[in-house]
């Protein structure tokens, strides 16, 4: 029964991974940008989350979508202030402006309400079921469910609409896309407000199944999901999902061992075998580049 | 042999700061928090050059610096508070297992590309302060005091060394060969470098000045703690490199003192701080993202412009 | 059609157009020749947007496009195959096409798809696979293909025989004729192999160092003297 | 018996997933030769360049260099033993100058080592004086010698396909590979680029084989042809037989080129 | 008020300047921040009050970014540059043990509201550092303490054990609660630990809960323990569990849930609950400075720091002369403090009586009260 209970655990947690890294390989797929603010985006998510049910007293779903929507936003603004002067220099100067904007975020969080953490009211009830003995609360399912079904819909949004066909475009070859007609202004601001729509969702989920939320709370999940995009292959949409349903087992089978100070550790070195034997992950192809 | 007047000139100076810094802080006239900020900035500037000689000239991208700080830190701390020998042992050996566990880490992942090579190093640097943070021999997760052994002295012959060293090997055949691989690599390979033997290279002389650099940093401040080795520390030298100007020694040498400075002086503004410190960080990435120098070194403002070919 | 007067374009520092003109007409094929670095592809460039000429006018259909957006230019009718192909690797050879006429909101898409097809028949044989791994000379199809698929009034075409076997610039120069036989489209052709390109053109023009140096009908370029020594390697 | 050729490919071939880029690959090149590869777009020339360089690993067949076999061979191995090449699509190392751009390709000539660059001991400034001093010589037969400290990604396009093979020339071979050196050249730079390259042979003595769509650069110096269609060799001989072999003409020449090119 | 003074030896008369090394940005900005907050509401009213000596207090704050280094400079710019008679600092014992040579070397008072490891007033080798003191409790005592409830009033055999690795306090708890319990015959049955800033413990529970204890001790900061009580019983495991001084935070009730915390208990210095008069003035004027926040143990810790230095200060009568005050501090006797009635003991660590609470619906109730 243990092991039915922790196999449950691991997707419960690598779930919430997912989630993240779904944005995160988003914005990366189009642009290339390792974007640090990712896990700070999903922060705000949060909180615009617990201020709009514990002080204006919204009900989950209304929270949710303003937490998507003021996400999207600023995920546009981010794009717009910092990042999009530097889309023809170096990708570390555009990394190293993202750590910066991260930091930003985190300290002007901290600077308007201080560090402490912040409890999440009771919005969305939790039940418990009993499954083959393990216990599964209904909130990871529908964690579980909801990054299943945004998978599918970004990957239907990528491939088959329109803007998503742009997005690939302006993903391969800016210059090229203009003379396709397309805006790339406008695609990737699109790519940057559903990468973080997704972040700020992925926040007010974390807030309920979690409860606590913090100033700080986006750096470990957001790093996590970045390795979970890495080690799906990083800009490969399903990749994303299942990286994270990988780190989530990974890092509960070594608790599960016994070893959970080792736990982080036994995730990198999974991550590093991982590249050693497929340089770019799971699902990536191996685009050596054509001499 | 204008090279050669180079070095000499680069001595006398190093000596003739050296001395004066002596002079001032036996006057008393630096007093212990100067002294000791200048001891900070230097271990500071010898994080910065080491790990300028992997990114910014055999252009590897790896974030994992701080690992390899912290068995610098960790290793020398071991030699002299359990081994008792003596401090400049200790430095040397924190250098030499730094360099050792630069090998073993390098040699695996130097063959990624990109990003997926910075998650990596990001995941060893991981890895190494885990592992500290399990073994209660060395304090576990409450760390290990250290008696404070660094001082100014040790402190700047460890930084001379380490721009004397990084500098000679970038000015040579083995410091292009590195560049050639930052610039093409399929081209440098087919040019006859064999370039996994200079990336390891590059990586394990980086690594070993940043243990050096650990062996002052333990012993400078009075205990270490895995804390303190985290990724944001490795970001904290990537930022020195990357907005100094990847690929000049000396940016990375003005942006270490200038970024250190900067963030001392802001400790007594705790609550902006943080902001103050990303906004600059930010600002000079948006209207200087080739960072302060490009690639240029100090010393190009002192030559003649370089004649323009063409037309 | 398009009237070009006086345009200035940097590089940053670099000028790369020195009051450049150049004028075309409606349905005619003219071409640009020049040495290498000589500003012809920065002057494809500036046309359909990509680069923003300092000073000067150009004039498209009596309107004034310079410095305009290129995906507002593409929708007045300009398509330029850039330099290169630059077809979008990752993507199969259908949904490049598909991306060609992204800026067009009609019906008649699929029939357009076809009918570039019935023009490249090696592009139909492939529709399904992945445009990266085309060959050079299948990608220049698909490069031409693409700008077709905008219903462009103008065709602007950066060195479409480079790197292509002899057979293949057979083929590529005989279609640009056919484009601009049957479906009347004018075309602006930018060319190193100046003996093919001055057999296809009307008109053309030599440009040096980021100047127009000389201008004249097709015959009269490719029998002086100059153009001999220095173009076509006589 | 006849002396060894310097170069042997024996039914040589590599496969992409289910694509056979090249097979079977038969070519022999002996000293002294100026040998072309021709073919369609797509037919594996630079496939067969990148067998012979190190850069895939044959998965049939083997490549010898005088009697030395390569496969297996890291590039930079292969390059030290004696061939060296230049790229399709140029690949200088941009932000270095030119002078520096061969050096590198210098490199494995040079014998200090790091120890002695490190402490400046008497043989690294000897090694380097060396390097320098054949660098600059290279450069001269280049004319690029007035450009030496010019950043390499400041040439005009021309001057860096000089470049290029010049820096291939650095490292030593006794094989020259030139992967379409013309592209891109009007008719007038494609005919100093003839000269240069037959000025070079006899200078160093190099064996070359060169890729090259360019009919008359390739019918004009080519003493050999080798045609590749779709991976494999379809045609091999003196230019004049290349030029009327139907084969050839219905894959890669469309018609015949007329003799006076 | 204070004069425009700036650092230097001349304005040390008319302020009693003290300087706070504090985790005021980083990984653990909550800690530090949380002192801060209550230096600031002690400060406050002891300047209404008219100061120590009719001079008022300055507080010299300095962020240390929750980093060892950091912190030792912080400490060298304070008593070098500012020239502070004290330092209150820091909030983990790692950044005070990195502080507590400059502190002595300089004779300035170090004060750390709540490191809790023994060596930071005790050097390695067992030498005593003069100058540094500390308000909060030791680790030992309420693990023993602890341990003792466990076996005798609740009566359990079987234990577990769930201690944040990443802490010394923690660790110190868990060792010296294993010790007694197992000192009085009970047996652990499962020992794991966490780190501080983890989320997800299931996995962890899912193999406490597989060893079934009837007891689990789990020490460790509000933060993290309102999650693992909230995961642990929605994983079904309804056993009695226990920590210490760290959970005690309003926001503990929050996170985990009152329902949750139900058979919960905790040893404390103090209870917000507590009727004694000192406390709910605290807890009132800490609401009334913080718009309605209820004060946690931080907060106690750093408001009763400053108060441990004003009554030194007051029995040396001396607020420069740091080696008086060191000495008065040392012989701290019965002073009534907001987290407890504290001597300051020849180590130098704080002897206060420790309370054991019970958590009834999201109330701290009082259960017994434990002498040192
Ligand atoms: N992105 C760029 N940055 C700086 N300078 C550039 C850039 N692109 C082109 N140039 C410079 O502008 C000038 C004109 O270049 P352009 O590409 O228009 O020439 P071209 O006539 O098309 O030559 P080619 O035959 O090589 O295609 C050249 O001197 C070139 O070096
Ligand atoms: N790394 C690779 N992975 C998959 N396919 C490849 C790879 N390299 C080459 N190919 C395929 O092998 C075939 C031969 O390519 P190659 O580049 O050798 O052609 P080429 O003869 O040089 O053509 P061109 O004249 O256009 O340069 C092509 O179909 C190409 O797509
Ligand atoms: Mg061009
Ligand atoms: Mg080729």
């Amino acid at each position: 029964m243990e092991w039915v209970q922790q196999i449950v655990n691991g997707i419960s947690l690598g779930s919430i991974y997912a989630l993240i890294a779904l944005g995160y390989t988003m914005v990366y797929g189009i642009i290339k940008l390792i974007n640090f603010a990712h896990g700070e985006v999903f922060m705000i998510g949060a909180f615009v989350g617990f201020y709009s049910i514990a002080g204006w007293g919204f009900g989950f779903f209304p929270a949710l979508l303003l937490a998507m929507t003021v996400c999207a936003i600023m995920g546009m603004v981010i794009e717009r202030v910092a990042y999009r002067r530097l889309r023809n220099a170096t990708r570390i100067a555009a990394l190293i402006t993202a750590i910066g904007i991260s930091l930003f975020i985190q300290y002007l969080v901290i600077y308007f309400r201080g560090a402490q953490p912040e409890a999440y009211p009771n919005v969305l009830s939790n039940k418990t079921f009993d499954f083959f003995g393990a216990q599964i609360s209904s909130q990871s399912v529908m964690i579980l469910s909801t990054s299943i079904v945004l998978m599918l819909l970004l990957q239907f949004i990528v491939h088959k609409t329109k803007v998503g066909k742009a997005m690939r475009a302006v993903s391969h070859d800016m210059d090229a896309a203009r003379l396709m007609g397309i805006n790339v202004n406008t695609t990737i601001s699109a790519t940057f407000a559903i990468g973080s729509s997704l972040a700020g969702a992925a926040g007010v989920f974390f807030g309920v199944y979690y409860t606590k939320i913090e100033p700080l709370m986006g750096v470990i999940p957001g790093l996590k999901a970045f390795v979970a995009a890495v080690l799906g292959g990083i800009g490969i949409i399903p990749g994303a999902m299942v990286g994270g349903l990988v780190l989530g087992l990974v890092e509960t089978v070594v608790s599960a061992f016994g070893y959970s100070l080792w736990r982080d550790a036994a995730a990198f070195i999974i991550l590093i075998l991982i590249l050693l034997f497929k340089p770019s992950g799971i699902f990536g192809k191996n685009a050596r580049e054509k001499v | 042999m204008k090279k050669i007047k180079g070095f000499w000139l680069f001595l006398v100076l190093s000596i003739i700061v050296y001395g004066t810094v002596q002079v001032l802080i036996n006057a008393g006239i630096l007093n212990n928090f100067y002294s000791n900020t200048l001891i900070f900035i230097s271990i500071n500037i010898i994080l910065a050059v080491s790990l300028h000689l992997v990114i910014g000239i055999t252009g590897q991208f790896s974030i994992g610096h701080a690992g390899f700080l912290a068995v610098g830190a960790y290793i020398s701390a071991i030699v002299t508070m359990k081994l008792s020998l003596p401090f400049p042992i200790a430095i040397l050996a924190g250098g030499l297992i730094a360099a050792l566990a630069g090998l073993v880490v390098g040699i695996p992942t130097l063959r990624l590309r990109g990003d997926y090579l910075a998650i990596a190093t990001l995941g060893f640097a991981e890895i190494i302060r885990i592992v500290f943070l399990n073994i209660d021999a060395v304090g576990g997760a409450a760390g290990m005091q250290v008696t404070k052994m660094t001082t100014w002295t040790y402190t700047f012959i460890c930084l001379f060394i380490t721009i004397a060293v990084i500098t000679n090997f970038t000015k040579s055949r083995h410091g292009r060969a590195c560049i050639s691989i930052r610039e093409n690599e399929i081209a440098a390979d087919a040019m006859g470098i064999n370039t996994t033997y200079y990336k390891v290279v590059a990586f394990a002389i980086g690594s070993f000045f940043a243990g050096i650099a650990g062996g002052l940093y333990a012993h400078n401040f009075y205990i270490i703690q895995p804390s303190q080795f985290g990724f944001l520390k490795s970001f904290d030298i990537l930022i020195f490199v990357v907005l100094g100007g990847l690929g000049s020694l000396s940016g990375a040498v003005i942006s270490a003192i200038l970024l250190t400075v900067v963030s001392t002086f802001l400790q007594g503004y705790p609550e902006t701080r943080m902001i103050i410190y990303s906004l600059v960080l930010v600002l000079v990435m948006l209207y200087r993202p080739q960072g302060l120098m490009g690639t240029r070194e100090i010393t190009d403002l002192f030559k003649r412009k370089s004649v323009k070919g063409g037309s | 059609m398009l009237k070009v007067d006086g345009i200035d374009v940097f590089y940053g520092n670099i000028h790369a157009l020195k009051g450049v003109s150049i004028e075309v007409l409606e349905g005619e094929i003219v071409t640009l020749i020049g040495a290498n670095g000589a500003g012809k592809s920065t002057l494809l460039k500036t046309l359909s947007g990509l680069l923003k000429p300092k000073n000067g006018t150009i004039l498209y259909e009596n309107m004034s496009i310079a410095g305009k957006q290129a995906q507002t230019i593409v929708k007045s009718g300009i398509s330029h195959v850039p330099e290169g192909r630059r077809v979008f690797a990752n993507m199969t050879v259908e949904e490049n096409l598909e991306l060609g006429a992204f800026v067009r909101k009609d019906k008649e898409i699929q029939k357009d798809i076809q009918k570039v097809y019935d023009l490249f028949p090696r592009l139909y044989e492939r529709r399904k696979q992945l445009s990266g791994t085309l060959s050079g000379g299948e990608q220049q199809m698909l490069a031409m293909g693409r700008a077709i698929m905008a219903r462009p009034k103008l065709l602007l075409l950066d060195e479409p025989s480079m790197g292509l076997a002899p057979i293949m610039v057979k083929t590529i120069f005989s279609i640009i004729e056919e484009i601009n036989k049957t479906n009347g489209t004018t075309i602006l052709l930018v060319e190193q192999n100046a003996h093919m390109a001055l057999s296809v053109a009307k008109r053309g023009y030599v440009i040096e160092t980021g100047r127009v140096v000389l201008t004249g009908s097709a015959q009269d370029l490719q029998s002086s003297d100059e153009i001999k020594s220095a173009y076509l390697g006589g | 018996m006849t002396e060894q050729p310097l170069l042997q490919v024996k039914e040589a071939g590599i496969q992409f997933g289910g694509l056979k880029a090249v097979s079977g690959l038969n070519i022999e090149i002996n000293r002294g030769e100026l040998v072309g590869l021709i073919g369609p777009n797509g037919a594996g020339k630079t496939t067969s360049f990148n067998l012979l360089t190190g850069v895939y690993v044959p998965t049939e067949g083997e490549i010898l260099l005088e009697g030395e076999r390569l496969n297996g061979m890291a590039p930079y191995q292969v390059t030290r033993r004696g061939i060296s090449r230049t790229f399709q699509n140029i690949r200088l190392f941009n932000e270095l100058s030119v002078l520096d751009n061969v050096k590198v390709a210098n490199h494995s000539k040079a014998k200090h080592s790091i120890v002695s660059s490190v402490l400046r001991l008497p043989s690294h400034f000897s090694g380097e004086k060396e390097m320098e001093e054949k660098s600059l010589e290279l450069l001269e037969i280049f004319q690029l010698h007035k450009l030496k400290d010019e950043v390499a990604k400041n040439l005009p396009y021309g001057q860096q396909r000089r470049l290029e093979i010049a820096r291939a020339l650095a490292a030593g071979p006794k094989l020259l590979l030139l992967d379409e050196p013309a592209a891109g050249m009007n008719p007038q730079e494609t005919h100093e680029l003839m000269n240069l390259i037959a000025f070079i042979r006899e200078k160093f003595d190099l064996t070359i084989l060169l890729i090259e769509h360019d009919m008359n650069l390739v019918m004009g110096i080519c003493e050999r042809i080798y045609v590749l269609d779709h991976g494999q060799l379809i045609a091999e001989g003196l230019p004049e037989d290349i030029r009327n072999n139907p084969k050839v003409i219905e894959a890669y020449l469309g018609e015949e080129v007329p003799k006076d090119a | 008020g204070c004069g425009g003074e700036s650092a230097g030896g001349g304005s040390k008369d008319d302020v009693i300047k003290i300087g706070a090394n504090l985790e005021l940005s980083g990984p653990v900005a909550s800690y530090g921040q949380g002192i801060a907050e209550g230096i600031d509401l002690a400060v406050e009213e002891i300047n209404e009050a008219g100061g120590i000596d009719g001079k008022d207090i300055k507080i010299v704050k300095v962020d240390n970014k929750s980093d060892g280094p950091e912190a030792t400079n912080a400490a060298i710019k304070l008593t070098e540059n500012d020239q502070v008679t004290a330092i209150i600092g820091s909030a983990t014992s790692g950044n005070t043990v990195a502080q507590a040579q400059v502190a002595n070397g300089a004779e300035t008072i170090l004060l750390s509201p709540s490191g809790t490891s023994p060596n930071v007033t005790i050097n390695e080798d067992g030498s005593l550092n003069e100058f540094v003191f500390r308000t909060s409790f030791i680790d030992p005592f309420q693990g023993t303490v602890a341990a003792n409830f466990a076996a005798g009033d609740l009566g359990v055999k079987n234990v577990a054990i769930f201690a944040d690795n990443a802490s010394d306090y923690a660790k110190g708890l868990a060792a010296s609660f294993k010790e007694t319990f197992e000192g009085a015959g009970g047996k652990v049955v499962a020992e794991e630990s966490y780190v501080a800033k983890d989320t997800d413990f299931r996995s962890t529970l899912t193999r406490i809960k597989s060893a079934n204890p009837e007891f689990i001790f789990i020490p460790g900061y509000y933060e993290e323990v309102g999650l693992i009580v909230k995961q642990a019983r929605e994983m079904g495991i309804d056993v009695p569990l226990m920590g210490a001084d760290g959970w005690d935070s309003p926001k503990l009730v929050e996170l985990a849930g009152a329902d949750a915390l139900n058979n919960t208990f905790i040893t404390n210095h103090y209870s917000s609950g507590d009727p004694d008069e000192k406390i709910q003035s605290f807890v009132k004027k800490f609401g009334e400075k913080y718009d309605g926040k209820s004060p946690d143990a931080f907060n106690a810790l750093g408001y009763d720091s400053v108060y441990l230095l004003k009554d030194a200060m007051e029995r040396a009568g001396d607020t420069s002369d740091a080696s008086k005050i060191k000495d008065a501090l040392a012989e701290t006797k019965d002073l009534s403090l907001v987290t407890g009635i504290v001597t300051v003991d020849e180590d130098h660590n704080p002897i206060k009586s420790a309370t054991v609470l019970e958590y009834k619906d999201g109330e701290q109730v009082f259960k017994s009260k434990v002498n040192p």
